[in-house]
């Protein structure tokens, strides 16, 4: 065999793997949409309509329609989620990158330990912190407030924001911060106008992933929420559609509904993440 | 422009100190280099200067004003990095502008204030690019004109032309010194290399182990080192150092070693006598041996070891009992390894170093 | 020493230096004490309840010290040595085939071509879609009586009859390994990838020169170049496996008949189903101490990796 | 004063009453579990007689509870409840609406802080908020829960005399489920049982007499297999996921039936330390499940990781026959039917007109039901969040717990937990619009309460559904997954 037809080959095989790759990947995805435009009976047909005889956005209006308590609700679900999300991804980078920064510079006793002990929260699994979580937040008379959320989601972004803003400060040349401060820059300005935005796409990274993250949690917003006015999506999402009755092309529409915003937002700033995975991460 | 004065300066990290109770004056104008191997403290003296670093104890005044506990911003310096320090995300123009608008210059005379360095510094069509898009010596000039543009009292520069590659070296180093003329502006300059010290500084301060061995102009310093360490630091190829015992005989004075023996003039022998022990070192540039193929009386006898013809002059290196001597000759002389050579000692330009404290005593 | 300024030579050790230092600490001020509030009372609290026994009759405050008896319930019990293969066949499995995936689809598309973007993008949605839609997507895929998988296999002719992976105690380990690597591949694609944009230019051309194809190139060049990256990666994919919680609940509940219980459904299972959370913090200690035994090798990577980083 | 309350001791009744309407009706056989002190006589409970008492009352709530505490009382308390949700007619939604605006105009200046909280969610909401001193000061539990929080000492005795009431105008069953240790922690709200649906199309299909019910389980068997051969629909509704409180509604009856039960709950007079999990009549009820899941897989594969929300979808797709259901699953597919559109509008109108209710089957041994519904709870001061104000507390619960609300909050699923609510006028107008009713009412003499011990819950959401899965999943054989599930339920008892 030549090394031409040899890497031809090579290249054949890359691409029937890609496109069945492309399939597992997007297949459920779209099922998810095609049963979504579904009534609840064409639902569940069987064998199933593959493409919907009869499709409509059923579903979609009364999601999505403030007119009907339904879609009040699940509206309500919507923005207390973007809240929450939000609140915890500011204050994740916030939080993140003057600790980062200091993990990467500074040489305080201690420091080694403290990193990570900060890298070993993902050692932990959420369920087991539940009720003692729970306890403590009562303490501190923050049960049914989004702050218990945003106080326990920060802690899940941030081992990872922090490793991989660290990376990034760690790349960062002193001298340009020196040069900074001689140039006229207090020690922040000097932080805020040359190593902030040298680190952006960390930033814009590590702020995805808090975004994300919180977006889609579901067990402790379970837990500390009881205000049927304070529930995020997933929780929302769960009591919808799965209580009484399984509408599967409701829950369909949805999760849809649900998945658009993070999707979009991966689907613009996902260079970003692998820049920041590959400046700040796994630079050998 | 200023007068910088370290007062015992000191800096430690912990129990280690990197830099030892400095002392000396860089009066206005003057192009001092602080030169010595890495990890001398030459860069710390200079980050103490800048600000970047806090004192751990002494004083450095500029202008009879002490600074030492002011905010970098507030110190009135500029400062060239040896990786030049660029802001990578900032144009040309907006680094050179970045000083100034952080001094709150007025726009319109940041302009042309920027417009003016450009010019000096020839880099007016470089102005709209990054500074990834620029050559070695483009970027070096950029950071220059950075530290320029802002009309600080001292300058410091740390390393600035060692990233250059060996030409661009040289005419940089030229470049500079004309530019120290032109703006008569005082400046530290950190270098490890001792030639481009010796060729630009009004001064060189030599720094070894923390501690600042000699501050003085560079020719003094090539003539009179303070002790076995400038000898051996500063000149190319270095100072050739032999360590002897000085024995007292018939009223001569005679520096004896391992199979040789020289009879010392008299200003050596002084010298000699005013060590605190028989211990001597002596020590003889390049250029104040001579070779004789034959036997000569007050020679020592050696054995070459190998032979470096440069074109214009050419080093022969021989074997003196332990130590090896570079000797410069005329490179028309034919001299083959392994021969066996007399070496002819200039005694008006011999030094003579006491072994117990390595400084110089001074000719009696 | 001292001269004309009132600077003093600085304390020695270490209260020195972290006197030296105390402003440096306001920087991870935040980070460390949000860690810590959340952190470390329920560790304390878990580890507490762990040796008492606390049945569902009695309140809280009236449980009973049970010394390492919750323990020694946990290890001898009959569910204990199956719920343990599920777990390591989860987790092990999970991994594998994750980071699998995601190294293949990462030396795919480390080439250019035109949609390359676009490509990855489509690869990277599972990754950010919540594990709570992802369940129920995957279950309604897979349901037994109205799943369009159970029906495509049937026309393809594949299977004939119902497609029964959720209520099938063989199946449904398997068939939600499937799920969670739907989910996790992109995570290592997108590290891997972000691993191969490192790999030198020239050490690949060398080894062209040197007459290595393709194939050799990826073994003797890109692949150890990759070593770190990997290990991080199958690290942190492996932790989140052992913790993972939303699709086995959410799927099947750790059933049938237990066939899907890993620790972590367990562990809930025992506090919220069967209200032992004495029991339950024992297990979670369990738990707990293979992961900081993972975590070993899990710090040490990460932090392994930035020396590297900092030397190179 | 009231005929159907009647004082007879331990009486098992022969005939309860095929109360009413419905040719599907068929006699029930020996039922037992109520009567202890005080009881409703089931062979004066005929549907002629529900009829005939009720209209005749309209009671005033507010007077009544003016008595217990004053209407300008003012005040605050948290309550939770399981409400209407997005799956419930209407009608119901309508009717909490009404119940909090009738509230409001009675005691104007109690605030009351509601939350309705999913079915699936309160539980453990409900149990981490009362160990973190978090809980409510009124909750509104299904049945099965209150004995926990009794247990732990996390409620306040409560019984209808605290809140002007009297006992004996509750059901023995319901205030069996809110007594221990001889104290009362609280008061039913509704009560209801169970009934059995059928798909009268998919039975004519099936070539079944489509206005007869299977009698006994043994004829479910069959029933289901028929159906399943001749049609290709699944032919019972069966559930068995764990953690879900509809797999031992569904599968309870049947062991019963069968003469079996988790302790001894189904007997005359439980002690609730007998474990009759593994008795013959168990393992008959397993063996049917067995029959009908693998041997004939006649019922739908999805059943283990199915709860019965389910299989309402597949039942009004026309695709499964029988399922036991709530009162209010009439209402639900009615709704939903209506809501459909275009063909499946016409299809499911079709499923809703062959819709059929009927008695639940009998076993060997008897016809049984789960007693069913729910109680008001006040809980402890000590694990409420903040002050727990007592007055406004017992002002909720006597409100809600009246003969009207009790009537109109039950309204299309249940039946009030006062029985007075059946002397009323809306009791009336509910038997004049809501079909089947008559049937659903007439089972409540067959409801067995399941065990008020605060091992319930584990019981019978898990060790039972696990028996079932062991069982259905062949991973033991119906005498080994019996035999296991004793041997959970002994150490659960023993305290472990």
């Amino acid at each position: 065999m030549s090394r031409r037809s040899y890497n031809a080959g090579w290249s054949l095989t890359g691409w029937v793997f890609l496109i069945l790759l492309l399939i597992f990947a997007v297949a459920p995805m779209l099922w998810m949409l095609i049963t979504s435009f579904k009534s609840q009976f064409a639902a569940l047909k069987y064998p199933p309509e593959f493409i919907p005889s009869n499709p409509n956005l059923e579903q979609y209006e009364r999601l999505l329609s403030p007119k009907n308590e339904v879609g009040r609700q699940f509206l309500r679900y919507m923005a207390n989620s973007i809240w929450v999300s939000t609140a915890t991804t500011i204050l994740g980078v916030a939080v993140a990158v003057p600790a980062a920064y200091a993990f990467a510079r500074f040489r305080f006793p201690g420091r080694q330990a403290l990193f990570f002990s900060v890298l070993f929260r993902n050692m932990f699994p959420a369920v087991v912190f539940l009720m003692p979580l729970f306890i403590m937040m009562r303490w501190m008379g923050l049960v049914n407030t989004y702050s218990s959320l945003i106080i326990t989601y920060l802690t899940f972004g941030l081992p990872l924001s922090i490793w991989l803003l660290k990376g990034f400060y760690d790349n960062i040349p002193i001298e340009l911060e020196q040069a900074a401060r001689i140039d006229g820059c207090t020690r922040f300005q000097a932080f805020y106008l040359i190593v902030m935005p040298l680190s952006a796409p960390g930033i814009i990274a590590t702020a995805i992933y808090s975004f994300i993250t919180a977006w889609n949690e579901y067990v402790y917003a379970l837990t500390f929420l009881n205000d049927d006015q304070k529930l995020t999506l997933p929780v929302g999402l769960q009591r919808f559609f799965t209580e009484y009755a399984t509408n599967w092309p409701g829950l369909m529409a949805a999760s849809f509904i649900m998945s658009v915003p993070v999707v979009v937002m991966f689907l613009i700033l996902q260079k970003y993440f692998v820049r920041a995975l590959t400046e700040g991460a796994v630079k050998a | 422009m200023a007068q910088v004065e370290f007062q015992n300066v000191v800096k430690s990290y912990g129990a280690f100190e990197a830099v030892k109770s400095v002392s000396f004056t860089v009066e206005d104008g003057e192009f001092v280099a602080l030169v010595g191997p890495s990890g001398c403290g030459k860069t710390t003296t200079l980050n103490l200067v800048a600000g970047l670093l806090d004192l751990t104890s002494g004083d450095i005044k500029v202008s009879g004003k002490t600074i030492s506990d002011l905010d970098p911003k507030d110190r009135d310096i500029a400062m060239v990095f040896q990786n030049y320090a660029l802001y990578p995300n900032k144009t040309v123009q907006q680094n050179l502008a970045f000083p100034l608008k952080m001094r709150k210059v007025p726009k319109r005379d940041i302009g042309a204030k920027v417009a003016e360095a450009a010019r000096l510094l020839e880099i007016t069509h470089l102005l709209d690019r990054y500074p990834r898009e620029l050559s070695g010596g483009q970027q070096q000039r950029v950071a220059l004109g950075r530290a320029l543009v802002r009309d600080p009292q001292v300058f410091l520069m740390d390393e600035p032309l060692s990233n250059l590659d060996a030409k661009l070296r040289v005419q940089m180093r030229s470049e500079l010194k004309r530019f120290h003329q032109d703006l008569s502006a005082t400046i530290i300059y950190v270098t490890h290399d001792q030639l481009e010290a010796m060729t630009m500084a009004d001064k060189m301060a030599v720094m070894s182990g923390g501690v600042l061995q000699q501050y003085d102009a560079p020719e003094r310093i090539f003539e009179e080192p303070a002790n076995t360490f400038v000898a051996g630091f500063v000149g190319s190829p270095s100072m050739n150092l032999l360590p002897a015992t000085a024995v007292e005989r018939d009223g001569a004075v005679y520096a004896t070693g391992d199979g040789w023996e020289l009879v010392l003039a008299p200003r050596n022998a002084a010298s000699a006598r005013a060590s605190s022990g028989p211990g001597i070192i002596l020590g003889a540039r390049h250029s104040s041996l001579g070779l004789h193929d034959t036997e000569t009386p007050g020679c020592i006898q050696a054995r070459v070891f190998t032979v470096e013809p440069t074109g214009d002059i050419t080093f022969v290196h021989v074997d003196v009992g332990d130590s090896t001597f570079v000797i410069s000759v005329d490179p028309e002389r034919r001299i083959a390894a392994d021969q066996t050579v007399w070496i002819e000692f200039d005694q008006n330009k011999l030094h003579v170093f006491d072994a117990q404290t390595e400084k110089r005593i001074a000719p009696g | 020493m001292n001269s004309s300024t009132g600077r003093k030579p600085t304390p020695r050790g270490l209260f020195g230096r972290i006197a030296d230092h105390r402003l440096d600490y306001l920087y991870i001020l935040p980070a460390i004490g949000v860690m810590l509030l959340v952190i470390a009372y329920p560790i304390y609290y878990t580890f507490y309840l762990s040796f008492f026994r606390t049945p569902p009759s009695l309140a809280m405050s009236d449980k009973v010290f049970n010394g390492i008896g919750n323990y020694i319930t946990i290890l001898t019990s009959e569910s204990f040595h199956e719920v343990t293969i599920n777990t390591v066949v989860w987790t092990v499995w999970s991994t594998f085939f994750a980071t699998a995936l995601g190294l293949g689809a990462a030396l795919v598309l480390n080439r250019q071509f035109a949609g390359r973007g676009v490509l990855r993008g489509l690869l990277l949605i599972p990754y950010v879609i919540s594990a709570v839609a992802a369940s129920y997507i995957w279950r309604w895929i897979y349901h037994s009586d109205f799943g369009v998988l159970g029906a495509i296999l049937n026309r393809l002719g594949i299977i004939d009859g119902k497609l029964n992976l959720l209520d099938n105690v063989n199946l449904v380990l398997p068939s939600l390994i499937v799920v969670n690597v739907w989910k996790e591949f992109p995570f290592a694609m997108i590290m891997i990838l972000a691993g191969l944009q490192t790999v030198p230019d020239q050490l690949l051309k060398a080894a062209r020169v040197d007459g290595a194809g393709a194939f050799h190139r990826f073994l003797h060049v890109t692949l150890p170049h990759l070593k770190g990256v990997m290990v991080i990666t199958v690290l942190l994919l492996f932790v989140a496996n052992l913790n993972h919680f939303t699709i086995p609940w959410i799927m099947t509940g750790g059933g049938p008949a237990g066939a899907s219980d890993i620790w972590i459904t367990q562990i809930y299972q025992i506090a919220f189903g069967r209200i032992r959370f004495g029991l339950a913090s024992a297990y979670s200690v369990i738990l707990f101490a293979v992961m900081v035994v993972i975590g070993y090798f899990y710090v040490r990577a990460l932090t392994g990796n930035d020396d590297v980083r900092r030397r190179g | 004063m009231f005929a159907l309350i009647s004082a007879r001791k331990g009486r098992t009744l022969g005939g309860v009453g095929a109360l009413l309407v419905s040719s599907a009706m068929l006699v029930a056989g020996p039922v037992s579990a109520q009567g202890s002190d005080t009881g409703v006589d089931p062979e004066t409970w005929t549907p002629e007689y529900v009829r005939s008492i009720a209209g005749q009352t309209e009671p005033n709530t507010a007077e009544e509870c003016s008595q217990v505490v004053p209407l300008d009382y003012s005040g605050s308390v948290d309550y939770w409840y399981v409400g209407p949700n997005e799956a419930s007619p209407e009608l119901e939604h309508k009717m909490y609406d009404d119940f909090w605006a009738a509230w409001e105009e009675t005691y104007p200046n109690i605030e009351v802080n509601a939350q309705n909280l999913g079915y699936n969610d309160m539980l453990n909401k409900l149990r981490t908020a009362a160990l973190g001193n978090a809980a409510p000061g009124v909750a509104r539990l299904p049945i099965l829960w209150g004995s926990e929080f009794a247990a732990k000492g996390q409620l306040s005795e409560l019984s209808p005399e605290d809140v002007g009431y009297k006992t004996e105008n509750f059901w023995p069953g319901a205030m069996k489920s809110v007594t221990q240790n001889n104290k009362v922690w609280g008061i039913p709200t509704n009560n209801e049982t169970m009934a059995f649906i059928w798909n009268a199309g998919i039975f004519e299909e099936a070539g079944l007499d489509p206005e007869k019910a299977p009698d006994t389980w043994a004829e479910v068997v069959e029933y289901s297999k028929q159906i399943n051969e001749k049609t290709g629909k699944a032919g019972y509704g069966l559930v068995a996921r764990v953690n879900a409180g509809n797999t031992p509604f569904r599968f309870m009856p049947m062991a019963w039936g069968e003469g079996g039960g988790a302790l001894d709950e189904a007997s005359d007079s439980p002690s609730y330390q007998e474990v009759w999990v593994n008795n013959d009549g168990t393992r008959r009820a397993v063996q049917n499940y067995y029959d009908m899941y693998v041997r004939d897989k006649s019922v739908p594969v999805s059943a283990l990781t199915n709860t019965q929300t389910e299989n309402q979808d597949p039942f009004l797709a026309n695709q499964l026959a029988m399922v036991i259901a709530h009162p209010s699953e009439y209402a639900t597919m009615l709704d939903r039917a209506n809501k459909a559109t275009g063909d499946d509008k016409a299809a499911a109108m079709q499923v809703v007109d062959n819709m059929r209710y009927g008695m639940i089957p009998r076993g060997e041994d008897r016809r049984a039901v789960v007693f069913g519904g729910s109680n008001v709870h006040i809980f402890n001061p000590d694990n409420v969040d903040g002050d727990l104000d007592m007055e406004a507390a017992k002002a909720l619960v006597c409100f809600m717990t009246g003969p009207e609300w009790s009537t109109k909050l039950a309204w299309v699923s249940s039946n009030p937990g006062n029985t007075r609510g059946f002397e009323t006028v809306w009791m009336k107008e509910r038997l004049d619009t809501i079909k089947f009713l008559d049937v659903s009412t007439s089972m409540l003499p067959s409801g067995i309460p399941f065990p008020p011990v605060a091992e319930s819950p584990e019981i019978m959401n898990i060790i039972i559904p696990e028996m079932l899965q062991n069982a259905l999943t062949e991973k033991m054989t119906v005498e080994e997954a019996a035999a296991d599930a004793e041997k959970k339920v002994n150490a659960l008892l023993n305290g472990m």
